[in-house]
């Protein structure tokens, strides 16, 4: 939290393939965006487990990420529909946790893309912002010691 | 075999040839109008006509469609034969008279003027029929035929009266013997690069000069056979037999350790920028056609002409065409300022005519081009800096009256101008070869923001993809000039050499694994896999993973809802461990 | 070993330490001015007295030079000891009350002034002598030393009144404890650039990053012990023991079948454009100095900084210098226009300075440069397309005082402008390395007109040279950039590969015979012949020719007197017969 | 002999690796010379047979011109100091003869220098066209017919 503006820590779990060469490119090229993603690297965006999403959000994060392949490009051939309907199952129960769905967020960016991630990240970052910190009711001690 | 004398000649010849073919044979040369030999023989011009002995019977017969018979005696110049000759070339002439071969024949016989009537002074058809057997036989298109009879009888051409039927293939004009069917564009004019297209001229051609194997093909959109069903008339004139309609692709499977993709480019299509007026002006053409115009062994045998045949007086070439310009491809294609000099150069060397040259950076960044690039400026090419902004027809000034008028904003005199020219040279830029989108998912690699395929890494590993094995050579990663491909490709072959010569190749060990005590068989990893690497033990009752097929995308692991498939190196304790230490302050 | 107690610590240490070093060990610090562990301690500024007792006797002794005994036992803190260390410090804050250490060292002990006389408060010398010891045992130069005696006693500096033994190798400098010797350039000015060198900085050192094998090595040019056979500081502080400095230069020979000629480029020495002042304005640097400038890992550890420190406010950057210049070189150093980029991109990211991009053409071809120069534009880098006359620091207006001023000619302005800038980054082209021509000749290959080396074909053949199995990779053809050389290499490295593989080498079968009838024996091929190639055969009495040995030049057989001697595909006889062919019109 | 100019016939000697290959760059070079030199290829200017320059004059040479690789360049060490040598010797012997000596000519051309063997042959054409036709006395039936 610098000059007392809310810094929302925010976790992306980004395919091998494309999204994660993406953030390589972004950072070959000398592109700045917000640092508040933090990455994760799989290898499919279908690998990411439902538990990963809810221990995200359970040990701190403000928001998660999950990027993978467009539709059609994925390395795997169909990892990222999985991704794509796990996706949509999560928003429902994470609504049931009271977690925003704008905290949520799946995108598509792909290893030529590396302004695309740029401004996701930018966007994601000041989406979250916008939202304040997020108090989950139960294990919500961590969370109260990060008020601005 | 059939024994004949033609003139006192003895010919021997096969049985069902004609007198004409026979005549051919012994060297001795009956004149013809309406015969053809890809076109059934008709008789219809009789200007063949030969006098014919057999078993002591006399007659006139037309050469082109008699046939031969045993013991036959012709008689090609008798007084009988010229006679008739005489007669329908007379008939002839006063039915065409402005058909030149017609006048030659009646010149060869002495013939000084016809003592029939003379209805058209222009006409030129003598009804002979060939075009019409041609369009029915030959072409299968039946789109022209005989109308009327008598004085009144004619050919209706196909661009007289459009016939849907027609496919344009003016195969009528080529038959034609007197030049009396001629085909113009749809604005009256004979257009020399359409017509010599610029490009492949016929519908069988080896495809370049520098094809392997050395070859020719048919090109099915162009060929007639392949619109009519008929003609064939290429498998008429090769002796050896070798062409054959009926090939079909192939889909063969070839296996391989490693791949090069060498899919190449294609050009930018100039038609996309309508202000510079290519397609609509003739004198308008793209680099690739200039090179065709331009190359010794092409159709005007290296002379650089107008669409009217004459030499152009002033030449304008535009560099950038699609290249650096947000509108269409925002990168450099890297090879047009150096072709663009070249033009310059052979415009130079080739006719007396002034060359401007439009440039927005002179990029002659390779061994001896800076030295080239000098040497043009002193052979008086004129360089403009500026982006052509459109070029037209519309003179605002007598000097520039039937010329194509070039406007830019010259930036270094820092003004508009308007340069009239003759001919205008797009130095279109290169974009990735038609089918590239599908051959980057064919071989699962990505594609860069210029939409070239995309190198592992652009100093590491510039020749590289990220599918291991996969090697990328020449402009389908970018665009470059030969030497630099050249150079470049050696560079896939040496990491393919590498490869191959390793023979093994290693995968990436972040394969899935079943525990086979936690697994509750449930098959649910069997569907998901997408690569069948997850078959279903019966006698265990659980599913079980093929190492070698799994490509270790983890789908399985995230949804097995008993948590017996994990991932190696991708465990969910490792990505557990790693979202608590994001969180480690 | 020996055993000994330090205000009660027991610390056990080798024979022949000195107390201080023991207290080092059990982590007790002694306050030290004239001690440095390289130079043989001599007890001079007295401040580490410590209090000792053995065998039942007390003493005050130095502990920088007082060797540890069996049962010691050292007080370093008593009354005694600081008693005597305050009037050490007393003394010595009245010889140089200038001196920081000893101002702190006095604050530590609670003195707050000095009892004694000053003589002169500016002084800094405490007279220890450590300089002069450093430049007599490690320097070997005695180049300074004591003058005069008493309170009269001084060090002569080196530059004070220069010495002609002096090395300046500034060693008297680093060792001084209090500063008290400095070093200017011949302005009396401070520069950083100088001081850093933003080059090699030590003698011994890893020659760069990404050196293979990641060793250092020693810089005989540069290091005091090549020039003096002293010194060797290095070798005392290699716990390794790894570095020797009597290793010789060797001379391997190796037998290999290819040979890929990496030879690279030198950079364009800036110095042969004196317009452009470098080496006369401390801030004009080439772009290899700024490279090192911006380096994170480099002497300001990646910050942008002026000669005198601070940060610029605004930065040139000249393209082409030394390239695309007739006076220079012709040709395009392809590099030149991405890095200046680069750096105008890095200047804008670390500082926020203005930045001007002087240019001819701006050639940004690869795959992702325009898009990079788009960037820049829009990053608000001052882009001037002219090529710069010079830069001078003679001001005309006062917006110019203190600055350097870029004069250009603006050619899309159409005027001459003046720039007023802190640094100047010169775009220094590339020319073949320093050895270039002693390998063209050592390989026999030749060079093209802008003296790279020439390649066997520019399209064909862009990595082979004329002579077979040598290959080209890298700007020692032509300059390119990292990805064109890493690609081209890989060309290199295949076709040796090629060849390697295939195993043996087919040589011109153009070799000499010499025909036993005709041969007279004179022998004077035998002398001819530069590769030893003829033998004469005493029993024949004749010249034999040994064919794996002959190249073919000829030269025997235009010389032989007999005609004897015969050049295979060369004969007179085919050459005559070439000539009279010539005259065949 | 076009517009009554005379045209003089020349044979050039040129070593394969310097000179051969400089001619060969002014022809892909594109660069426009006098068309007079006709070209033998000979391994190295050493091996110029003295025999060689008298057969083409005797054959109807007007000129004569050896070209090698510059000294210390030669691809065979020291071909064309041979070729030297032998070049001063055959000067003085054609002077015996009555051929004059500007007919008769040795240059340096490396493989880089294109542009001089342009000039060389420029010259040269020039220096022989002033001359005129060179007239063997004793076998000058062939010479007799090309007056101009």
């Amino acid at each position: 939290m610098s000059n007392g503006t809310f810094e929302p820590r925010l976790v992306g779990f980004l395919c091998n393939w494309c999204s994660y060469t993406g953030a390589d490119l972004a950072g070959t090229a000398r592109m700045i965006y917000a640092p508040n993603v933090r990455i994760i690297r799989v290898m499919c965006s279908g690998r990411v487990d439902p538990q990963f999403v809810l221990k995200a959000f359970k040990e701190g994060a403000d928001g998660v990420l999950i990027s993978g392949c467009h539709p059609g490009d994925c390395h795997y051939k169909e990892g990222n529909y999985k991704a794509l309907r796990r996706y949509k199952l999560l928003l429902k129960m994470l609504d049931q946790f009271g977690i925003e769905k704008e905290r949520f967020r799946l995108e598509w960016v792909s290893a030529a893309e590396g302004v695309k991630f740029q401004h996701v990240c930018n966007e994601f970052t000041e989406q979250v912002r916008k939202l304040g910190p997020l108090y989950l009711s139960k294990n919500g001690g961590k969370h109260e010691q990060r008020e601005a | 075999m059939v024994n004949l004398t033609i003139d006192g000649k003895k010919v021997q010849i096969e049985e069902g040839k004609t007198i004409l073919q026979a005549a051919a044979k012994c060297e001795i040369k009956i004149p013809t109008l309406c015969y053809h030999p890809v076109v059934e023989a008709y008789g219809a011009c009789r200007v063949c006509m030969v006098e014919v002995t057999v078993r002591g019977k006399t007659d006139l017969v037309t050469a082109c469609n008699t046939k031969v018979q045993e013991g036959l005696d012709v008689q090609t110049g008798s007084e009988r034969v010229l006679k008739a000759r005489r007669l329908n070339v007379e008939m002839l002439m006063a039915r065409a008279p402005a058909a030149e071969p017609v006048q030659e024949l009646a010149k060869a016989l002495g013939i000084e003027k016809t003592r029939f009537e003379i209805k058209d002074p222009q006409e030129k058809c003598i009804l002979c029929g060939l075009c019409v057997r041609a369009c029915e036989t030959i072409v299968g298109a039946s789109a022209i035929s005989f109308i009327e009879r008598g004085t009144e009888r004619k050919v209706m051409p196909p661009f007289g009266e459009p016939s849907e039927a027609c496919i344009g293939c003016t195969a009528c004009a080529y038959f034609c013997p007197t030049g009396a069917i001629t085909y113009e564009d749809k604005y009256g004019r004979k257009v020399i690069h359409t017509e010599l297209h610029l490009g492949p001229t016929t519908a069988i051609r080896v495809p370049i000069r520098q094809a392997v194997p050395m070859v020719p093909l048919i090109d099915t959109e162009a060929c007639i056979h392949f619109k009519t069903g008929e003609c064939k008339v290429c498998t008429k004139v090769c002796d050896r037999e070798a062409i054959n309609h009926d090939m079909q692709d192939e889909t063969l499977e070839v296996e391989v350790g490693t791949i090069i993709l060498a899919s190449g480019f294609k050009p930018f299509d100039a038609k996309r920028i309508p202000a510079y007026g290519y397609g609509h002006f003739p004198n308008v053409i793209t680099a690739l056609e200039f090179e065709r115009l331009v190359n010794a062994s092409g159709p005007t045998g290296g002379k650089i002409k107008l669409a009217d045949g004459t030499e152009p007086k002033a030449v304008g070439i535009i560099h950038c065409v699609g290249s650096r310009d947000e509108n269409y491809n925002e990168y450099c294609s890297r090879v047009c300022c150096m072709y663009s000099l070249k033009f310059a150069h052979l415009i130079k060397e080739k006719t007396s005519a002034d060359v401007y040259d439009f440039y927005i950076d002179m990029r002659c960044f390779g061994k001896g081009y800076e030295e080239f690039y000098h040497r043009l400026l002193h052979e008086g090419t004129k360089f403009i800096r500026g982006r052509v902004s459109d070029i037209t027809d519309m003179a605002m000034t007598q000097r520039e009256e039937g010329k194509l008028i070039i406007r830019v904003e010259d930036t270094l005199l820092g003004t508009v101008r308007r340069i009239p020219v003759d001919m205008v040279i797009l130095a279109t830029g290169l974009e990735p070869s038609i089918d590239h989108n599908q051959l980057a998912k064919i071989f699962n690699i990505s594609c860069s923001q210029d939409t070239f395929f995309l190198e592992r890494h652009p100093k590491l590993a510039p020749v590289s993809t990220f599918s291991d094995g996969i090697y990328l050579a020449g402009a389908c990663q970018a665009p470059r000039d030969i030497p630099d491909t050249v150079a470049q490709a050696g560079g896939a072959a040496a990491e393919a050499l590498a490869l191959a010569d390793k023979g093994t190749f290693a995968l990436e060990p972040v394969t899935a694994e079943i525990d086979e005590d936690l697994c509750a068989g449930c098959q649910l990893c069997v569907n998901l896999c997408p690569f069948t690497a997850i078959t279903y033990d019966k006698e265990k009752g659980i599913s079980v993973v093929n190492d070698a097929l799994c490509k270790g995308c983890g789908t399985c692991v995230a949804a097995c809802p008993s948590g017996a498939s994990h991932q190696k190196h991708f465990r969910d304790s490792q990505i557990f461990a790693e979202i608590e230490g994001i969180f480690v302050v």
